[in-house]
């Protein structure tokens, strides 16, 4: 007898003490990131879908090799001197975002950007196609490259990310689409360097410190 | 509270439940035109696959339509004894207020119903001790060691 | 079925229902049901509520990955360790990490191991939250999932500043780690942040689901897995420590630099009903949260200088030909990995001791004669992971 | 659909113009245009669409590592309840959406066909991440894995990722929005794949 | 044509006379519980019938409000035995139970 | 106890047995006769000095093609080729299968290793089910992946594939399958080059090319 | 007239699912159709002005004694084979049924009786007069039944006999077999 | 009704009317309305509900449907479904399944109308309103175990015998914790009820004396059980058992379901308001200006309340359920009648 009254008594209690919780809840201001007119600021070293900078890539083919999944497809013709990259392409119907391939490009071509949201209809359109044949190909050979002026001296240290992109907007100012409009391309890359503070909305930050 | 309004043979009291007749053909009425509204706006592409029984992705096995055991549930059958108690108690209550100070009543009208609920209190309290009121968890608990009470039935009856 | 002799004592071979003749009804539970944590299938056979014999069903997630670990090379295999237990990447990339360096016998630098356990733990942090929500929304209470991925989602962006996943981080390699500490700021975060789940939220947890009278009365005395059959069945990690078990892989056997820390291995005590119940099994999780905030203290506080890296990062593998097994402790239990190397770049033979795939078999065992509700808890206090059951 | 002149319509990003080649100015009006007309003042045929794409339940049909990420959409930090597509479902006839959020294994693949099969019309579904789209990373030694979804289903939405980010499952979620609406847009190969191929000096 | 008691009792013998056909034709025993339950509301319609158009007190009510009550309680015990008879013979069949009882 | 005094017992139980002690790999192990195998696990789980109550793991193993001498020769294994379509091969395979077992004593703290090893056609080794009840799922596991037979085990099906799944994949010889019950295996050929060497592109479907005006 | 339209649809209401629940091979339906036949009967309570006795009708019959006929159906009849009715059933029965309704019916119109119809007041507070007053026996001795009924049903459907010393093993210590 | 007939008399084009003319037409706008604020509750509490949840769980809910607040979500959820297919599956049984939603409707639409809405305002002003709503809800009962059994799925089966257990054994607290106040009241009837609370918040029965207050927190758990909702949705337990009795409808049928759930939701909190919490008077004497407006306002924090029980506690077993009706909640509501019954006496109110 005894027992069950503590038993509804501690039912009673416990639920009025979850029942705290949760109302204490109510009153905070939410944590959610409203996506599409906020957006996450991204640390350094995310891996959003790989890029390939066309200009630096000689087609070593070790990014293809490294590839655990065999998404990166290159095509060659030629030889030696005369060998040219026909086909650059990134097939995300199978990459998985490992950044396996970035880790020993030489020429530091290939990074990871920042940009990660693209849902797509079909298929085929995700297999991204870096060049086109039919404007022109691209030299691998070193002699031939430095004839061409295509020759960029490797890196010492990893590239940074490329990011030809505005992900990097604070929330706070949420952007009429007549603002954005003529948002820069490659070169507006505000705070995405920016360390990790800011890798949080400002506004939800407080809730929990 | 009644009406007056003059219903054929049905008068005054039956008037409110006329209005609840009245709300039976309504809501017939109405659940019609949500249906009828969905049915000329839905599309229809019946497919026997998509007809077949979901069981979480699998073929079921088996028709549902077996002999359930409800057991478990039984428990509901003690409600009927309280479903009636409480048809009891309603009236009782309504007229307790009112026969209560009426002289020699009083004392009748509290005990009768003491008494009447102190008898249904004893069935309550008579199937709470023998267990009947903690059916799963004993039996779930003692699975292995209750023995058949019967062999099961040689020859399988057809469903009657 | 014949396993049903050895595991269920016999009686789920009765066809014969004591008192009212019912039919057992044959039912699927799975693989797409709410209750079985992805694509397990539970085949029961139940008698009204209770149930007569489960028979799990698994491969509906296989995804071949020992074959595939035969044919990729040993660093291309860690991207799919994270796939293994995808709550825990980290602490899957651990083991197999351990069991490769195991083979190669390389010194790890300090650096690394600290910063491996920092990411393991916070993984096992992770994955842990997610028991404590999923196991929660299996006993109907919605909020509790809802918060507790609120605080995983911290700890996502702790790890993405490290690692630059979201989920899958892909960030141990042998002989070290990818990177190093992302930035200044990042050691102080992670300190934050552990602090304020250690005072605020477990306290939200506890008293939102843990104390919660009907959660105690659901999980308490349900389910018990006692000492015998948890050791029988070689269960491992909270379901062995519910159990009453003290054994921890990284206490017991050791490995990395976790005989450095100090910490507790919280064990099932009954308090609520029997030792080795559903609610055992989630409060070990829960203390075990505790016990990592503990270790990723004292891990960040010595953290030591020095390289992180004992292999370049662009250097091939190659492992000596030989065979190694390894095991941790995930977070799941006891992760496992049998290497035999032919001296190549790939694996000649990979096998996976995952967790959960001891872990569930024992469902075949007690799951019968609980109720369907009960089996639910059960199910749901083991934790499982379909993605390393059926690798 | 009626929104603020300040926020975007629910099937344009402002950010993302610039990084697409989406077919930008007249899609682009249309798009604004009719999203600022009052949805009662349109078409039953629009209305009943905006109903539509307002109110997509998914049937909880989680299969591996993306499961998690959808149920983290589903959680509070992304809040996938906000498109008012937060009202999982667990049985499919009262779902209108299948996020196919995981690795499709040969044994799956047939129970996936029969749930989509039960599921009532209209219904969509979207891959969601590498396995799904393609069989991602198992697709060369994956004995037992669907290489793609697309085969055993219709598949009206692909999510890249592995997994994909909770941001990029809502953004697919967007596109099917769009898709309903009837304005699907073409969106390929993000510009600056383009672009710098473009940057390229020298023609052969 | 003005609703009177005849109307009413007429409406009562038909389901008395359906309640006792299904008695006698059924075998599952429900299936006879059933008809039990159909003369019982036969009767109930009488009770108030009467009390209504002949009496005009409501002990007729009172009566039929003990006769549900005890509809009830009968088909909480019937029930019961019909449960204890498919335990023991494992059938709702009133006449194979009989049988198997000899 | 040491890794050699536990073999010491172990062979001493054995005798015949016991066929070969491997103390200089990196993780010492014995190798048991096939037969003998049950029998030892059963002495190693009872004997109070050994008290092996875990089975920590059980692998089945496909030895075609390894090289003892660790030059990394093994075989390469048949996949998927980019157009999805499986690879095959004139092999055929002809090593030996083995089993791997794994122990650990709660009590005593130490590990053990013992392998067997049977001919390809034999494929058949005693259970250990009986010994540890968690080795039934790890032994299906094996007669699924590598198609090695376990005498004796109650419950000899699959596990994680099919029933009607044909051929053991974990075999080194294993032929990937383009199609079971309906389902397709295979992938698609979307790797292939978009641009045509010689004809111009059209612009419709190639990614990257020109933009087709979106449908309404 | 509308009165008289009301008693014709209630009649129906109530006669025609009791024709189905009478013939309906499926007890199930029987028993869904016993719901409008027993739906129909309160109608008629509540025309002729027992509210209460159509309420509790309502509250008893279908929210109580239905439930477990359902019940009770679901876990004894599977309807997979239809009941096999046959003549030699319905015949004398029917033969019966309809000697009995004649003679009822009979009696119905062979006798003038002496209707009133009065003026309908509510009949719950009567009621409750009633029975705390002329009959408080029955309604004691209704409890006592309500008693006799509950343990009766109890004993019926008892499982087992639950006796002290039956105190089964838990799951502990029964896998002696397995345990190592 | 009266207040009806009387306005419609009024009206142009009424005033010729016959009497039974006026009382069926006035019936028949009765009904509509109560039926579409039925709807109504479905479309409103729906969207509470997801709002509530998501600011409880720290999240937004609905946001982006409508203008503000995703405020026309549930009008796009009811669209929606208006537009779904109506699967009926080959194995079920075609009759019972179609009808059982319209019986859980119906059910749930007859209880509404002894509902007090205002001094005089009831649908059916039945003598025995209170009585007579316990009554007609419980045929939803009824049509869920009809769902559950005529789908032929193993899942609506154990929700359809969960269903009818829990709701029939809740009906007994259900109904005996609202005795105490009809004690005090002498009467059943909705408008009575209300009237006899008349004085402000201390003259409300929940503070009437501590019985009736625990009288009134048995009630509240019970009306939980009885419209199946968490903590006691055993009936749907989406967990366990999928969605419950309602796992093979689709579409209109489905939404049926759902908004007799909802109108049950409301319906019993109006009921609290109604028996314990004063119905339409204002807490504060003398400020009844808007009877009905009060009302529903006081339903609708009912409503919340239950809400935020839902998204805070988890779902309790099925015996457990079981335990809590018969062990502790019949036993303390027959308890608070004779408790409140000797009050009264002592008290005097009796006499």
């Amino acid at each position: 007898m005894v027992q069950s009254f503590q038993d509804i008594y501690a039912a009673v209690h416990s639920a009025l003490v979850g029942m705290g919780v949760t109302i204490k809840h109510i009153w905070k201001r939410p944590v959610t990131l409203q996506y599409p007119d906020e957006r996450q600021v991204m640390p350094p070293r995310f891996r959003g879908f790989v890029h390939n900078d066309m200009t630096k890539c000689d087609s070593c083919g070790i990014c293809a090799k490294l590839c655990p999944v065999d998404c990166i497809y290159i095509e060659t013709e030629g030889k030696g001197k005369d060998r040219w990259m026909t086909r650059y392409a990134i097939d995300y119907n199978k990459c998985i975002w490992c950044s396996l391939c970035t880790e020993n490009c030489h020429t530091g071509s290939i990074t990871m950007s920042h940009d990660y949201d693209h849902s797509v209809y079909d298929r085929q359109s995700l297999v991204y196609e870096f060049m086109d044949p039919r404007e022109q190909k691209i030299p691998c050979h070193r002699a031939t490259r430095v004839e061409l002026g295509w020759w960029v001296e490797p890196k010492e240290e990893k590239a940074k990310p490329a990011k030809p992109k505005a992900e990097a907007k604070p929330e706070t100012e949420a952007k009429p689409e007549t603002e954005a409009k003529p948002g820069a391309g490659s070169d507006a890359k505000p705070g995405a360097d920016k360390p990790a503070a800011g890798d949080r909305p400002a506004g939800d930050k407080g809730e929990d410190k | 509270m009644s009406m007056t309004i003059p219903l054929g043979t049905v008068t005054g009291l039956q008037a409110n439940y006329a209005t609840v007749f009245v709300f039976i053909l309504v809501g017939f009425v109405f659940a019609g035109i949500a249906l009828g509204a969905a049915k000329l706006l839905r599309p229809s592409n019946p497919s026997p696959a998509k007809a077949t029984t979901y069981e979480c992705g699998e073929m079921p096995i088996g028709s549902s339509w077996v002999r359930f055991n409800v057991r478990f549930y039984l428990v509901a059958l003690f409600f009927i004894i309280f479903d009636v108690e409480v048809i009891f108690l309603y009236p009782w209550a309504v007229v307790f207020k009112h026969l209560f100070p009426v002289p020699g009543m009083g004392p009748i009208v509290f005990w009768e119903m003491i008494i009447f609920l102190a008898i249904l209190t004893l069935g309550l309290a008579y199937v709470w001790v023998k267990g009947d009121l903690a059916w799963v968890k004993k039996l779930a608990q003692h699975p292995a060691s209750t023995t058949p009470a019967v062999a099961p039935a040689e020859e399988e009856v057809p469903a009657s | 079925m014949a396993t049903g002799k050895i595991m269920n004592n016999g009686w789920a071979d009765q066809d014969h229902v004591p008192g009212i003749k019912s039919e057992l009804l044959e039912l699927n539970m799975g693989p797409q049901h709410p209750a079985t944590h992805g694509v397990l299938r539970l085949l029961l056979k139940t008698d009204g509520e209770i149930v007569y014999q489960v028979t799990p069903v698994l491969g509906y997630l296989h995804r071949c990955a020992e074959k595939i670990a035969e044919g990729v090379n040993y660093k291309q295999w860690v991207v799919y360790t994270d796939r293994f237990d995808y709550l825990a990447p980290m602490c899957c990339n651990h083991a197999y990490v351990t069991a490769v360096e195991k083979l190669m016998d390389v010194e790890v630098p300090e650096r690394a191991e600290h910063l491996r356990v920092v990411t393991a733990e916070l993984s096992r942090i992770a994955s842990h939250l997610i028991a404590l929500a999923t196991f929660g929304l299996d006993m109907g209470a919605w909020t509790p999932l809802l918060y507790c991925f609120r605080e995983r989602e911290e700890i996502l962006n702790l790890l993405e500043r490290m690692a630059g996943g979201r989920m899958l981080y892909n960030y141990m390699i042998p002989g070290g780690v990818r990177y190093d500490v992302p930035d200044d700021s990042w050691v102080g975060d992670v300190l934050d942040f552990i602090t304020m789940l250690e005072r605020k939220k477990l306290k939200d947890y506890n008293d939102l689901l843990s104390y919660n009278k009907i959660f105690i009365e659901r999980t308490a005395d349900v389910g018990v897995i006692d000492e015998a059959t948890a050791k029988a069945y070689a269960c491992t990690g909270p379901v062995l420590r519910g159990s009453g078990v003290k054994f921890d892989c990284r206490r017991d056997d050791p490995y990395s630099v976790y005989h450095k820390f100090d910490f507790e291995i919280p064990v099932g005590t009954g308090e609520m009903g029997t030792v080795g119940d559903c609610w055992d099994r989630y409060m070990v999780r829960v203390r075990e949260i505790e016990q990592s905030c503990r270790i990723i203290r004292q891990a960040l506080d010595t953290l030591p200088d020095g390289s992180y890296q004992a292999i370049p990062l662009n250097k091939i593998v190659k492992v000596p030909a030989g065979a190694a097994y390894s095991r941790t402790e995930s977070a799941k239990g006891e992760i496992g990995h049998y290497i035999i190397s032919d001296g190549g770049q790939t694996a000649f033979r990979n096998k996976v001791r995952s967790p959960s795939f001891c872990n569930l078999q024992v469902v075949e065992k007690v799951g019968v004669g609980q109720m369907v509700s009960d089996l639910v808890a059960l199910v749901g206090s083991l934790d499982i992971v379909l993605g390393e059951i059926d690798r | 659909m009626s929104r603020d002149a300040k926020t975007p319509p629910a099937g344009y990003d402002v950010q993302r113009e610039h990084m697409l080649d989406f077919k930008v100015d007249e899609q682009l009006a249309k798009v604004v245009e009719s999203d600022a007309k009052n949805f009662i003042l349109t078409t039953v045929d629009e209305v009943f669409n905006w109903a539509k794409l307002s109110s997509i339940w998914p049937v909880t049909f989680g299969l591996a590592c993306c499961a998690i990420e959808m149920m983290a959409t589903s959680a509070t930090r992304y809040d996938i309840d906000r498109f008012g597509a937060g009202a999982f479902r667990a049985t499919p006839r009262q779902a209108d959406l299948m996020i196919v959020s995981g690795t499709v294994t040969g044994k799956m693949a047939t129970r996936l066909k029969r749930i989509y099969d039960q599921m009532p019309e209209p219904k969509w579904v979207i891959a969601m991440g590498s396995c799904a789209i393609g069989g991602g990373p198992y697709f060369k030694y994956g004995y037992h894995v669907v290489k793609g979804v697309d085969q055993m289903v219709p598949v009206d939405v692909y999510v890249p990722g592995c997994p994909p980010r909770p941001e990029v499952l809502l953004e697919g979620l967007m596109r099917l929005q769009d898709k309903i609406r009837g304005r699907k847009g073409r969106f390929v190969t993000p510009k600056w794949v383009t672009d710098y191929a473009k940057k390229i000096p020298y023609r052969k | 044509m003005n609703v009177g008691l005849p109307h009413y009792l007429t409406v009562g013998a038909i389901l008395f006379a359906l309640g006792l056909f299904a008695v006698m034709s059924r075998r599952n025993a429900i299936g006879i519980l059933m008809g039990v339950e159909l003369m019982l509301n036969a009767s109930n319609i009488n009770f108030v019938a009467f009390s209504r158009y002949v009496e005009n007190a409501v002990d007729g009510q009172v009566m039929a409000a003990f006769v549900i009550v005890l509809a009830a309680a009968e088909a909480a015990v019937a029930l019961a035995i019909v449960l204890a008879m498919y335990r023991n013979y494992g059938t709702a069949n009133a006449d194979i139970a009989q049988r198997l009882k000899r | 106890m040491e890794q050699n005094a536990i073999y010491e017992l172990l062979a001493g139980h054995l005798g015949e047995g016991a066929l070969a002690w491997h103390e200089d790999a990196v993780e010492p192990w014995a190798e048991i006769a096939p037969e003998r195998i049950a029998d030892a696990c059963l002495f190693l789980r009872d004997d109070e000095r050994l008290d092996f109550n875990q089975l920590m793991c059980l692998s089945g193993i496909d030895w075609d093609g390894y090289d003892e001498n660790g030059k990394g020769k093994s075989v390469a294994i048949l996949g998927y080729t980019d157009e999805g379509q499986p690879e095959t091969t004139d092999r055929t395979a002809d090593g030996d299968l083995g089993v791997a077992y794994h122990l650990y004593s709660h009590a005593q703290r130490h590990k053990f290793t013992l392998r067997v090893r049977v001919a390809r056609e034999v494929a058949e080794v005693p259970t250990v089910s009986h010994v540890w009840p968690t080795a039934a799922w790890h032994e299906r596991e094996a007669w699924d992946l590598v198609g090695i037979r376990f005498a004796g085990h109650p419950d000899l099906r699959r596990m994680l594939l099919d029933e009607a799944w044909e051929g053991h994949p974990l075999r080194k010889d294993y032929v990937m399958p383009a199609m079971w019950e309906g389902v397709p295996m295979e992938g698609r050929p979307l790797a292939k080059n978009p641009f045509p060497a010689t004809e111009p592109a059209t612009g419709d479907d190639g990614p990257g090319g020109p933009t087709p005006p979106a449908e309404a | 007239m509308t009165g008289d339209l009301i008693f014709i649809l209630l009649a129906l209401l109530t006669l025609v699912p009791a024709v189905w629940v009478v013939l309906s091979r499926n007890l199930v339906h029987a028993g869904f159709a016993l719901l409008f036949t027993l739906l129909g009967a309160a109608g008629l309570y509540a025309s002729m002005a027992a509210d209460f006795l159509a309420v509790t009708q309502l509250m008893v019959y279908i929210g109580g004694v239905l439930v477990l006929v359902l019940f009770t159906v679901m876990m004894t009849h599977v309807p997979r084979g239809r009941e096999n009715h046959g003549l030699d059933r319905y015949v004398p029965a029917a033969v019966f049924a309809l000697l009995v309704f004649g003679v009822l019916y009979k009696t119905i119109t062979a006798v003038h009786w002496h209707a009133v119809t009065p003026e309908a007041e509510p009949t719950i507070a009567r009621i409750g007069t009633k029975v705390m007053t002329d009959y408080i026996f029955p309604f004691e001795y209704v409890s006592l039944v309500l008693l006799a009924a509950m343990i009766g049903a109890a004993l019926l459907t008892r499982e087992y006999r639950p006796t002290d010393t039956e105190d089964a093993p838990s799951d502990a210590g029964e896998d002696a077999e397995v345990a190592s | 009704m009266e207040i009806l007939t009387s306005w419609l008399q009024g009206l142009p084009g009424f005033g010729g009317m016959s009497d039974q003319g006026l009382f069926i037409t006035g019936a028949v706008i009765m009904a509509t309305l109560m039926f579409t604020v039925m709807a109504l509750c479905a479309i409103v509490f729906t969207w509470m509900e997801r709002k509530v949840a998501g600011f409880i769980q720290s999240r937004y809910g609905p946001m982006r449907t409508g203008r503000w607040h995703g405020w026309a979500q549930a009008i796009a959820d009811m669209l929606k479904i208006l537009g779904k297919e109506d699967i009926i599956p080959a194995e079920a049984d075609k009759g019972l399944f179609v009808f059982a939603p319209l019986l859980v409707l119906l059910g749930s639409l007859l209880a509404w109308a002894a509902v007090p809405w205002a001094p005089g305002f009831t649908a059916a002003d039945l003598d025995l309103g209170l009585f007579y709503i316990f009554a007609a809800s419980s045929m939803v009962v009824i049509g869920i175990l009809m769902a559950g059994w005529s789908s032929n799925n193993k899942w609506a089966l154990y929700g359809a015998a969960r269903g009818a257990a829990q709701m029939v054994s809740y009906e007994i607290p259900l109904a005996l914790a609202t005795i105490p106040v009809i004690l005090h009241t002498g009467s059943l009837n909705t408008q009575d009820i209300v009237i006899a609370q008349q004085g402000g918040i201390w003259h409300w029965f929940v503070l009437r004396d501590p019985f009736l207050f625990v009288a009134f927190w048995m009630y509240f758990i019970a009306s939980i059980a009885e419209t199946n909702r968490g903590p006691f949705d055993m009936p749907e337990t989406e967990s366990e058992l999928v969605a419950g009795y309602h796992t093979e409808y689709t579409g209109m049928r489905f939404a049926f379901f759902f908004l007799a759930e909802y109108a049950n939701l409301f319906l019993v909190s109006l009921i609290a308001v109604m028996v314990f919490l004063g119905g339409w008077w204002s807490p504060i004497p003398g400020l009844d200006f808007a009877p009905a407006l009060t009302f529903v306002i006081k339903g609708v924090l009912m409503v919340f309340l239950n809400m935020w029980v839902r998204w805070t506690l988890p779902r309790v077993r099925v015996d457990q359920l079981m335990y809590l009706c018969w062990k502790v909640m019949i036993p303390v509501t027959l308890l608070c009648i004779v408790g409140s019954g000797i009050l009264m006496i002592t008290s005097g109110a009796a006499g």
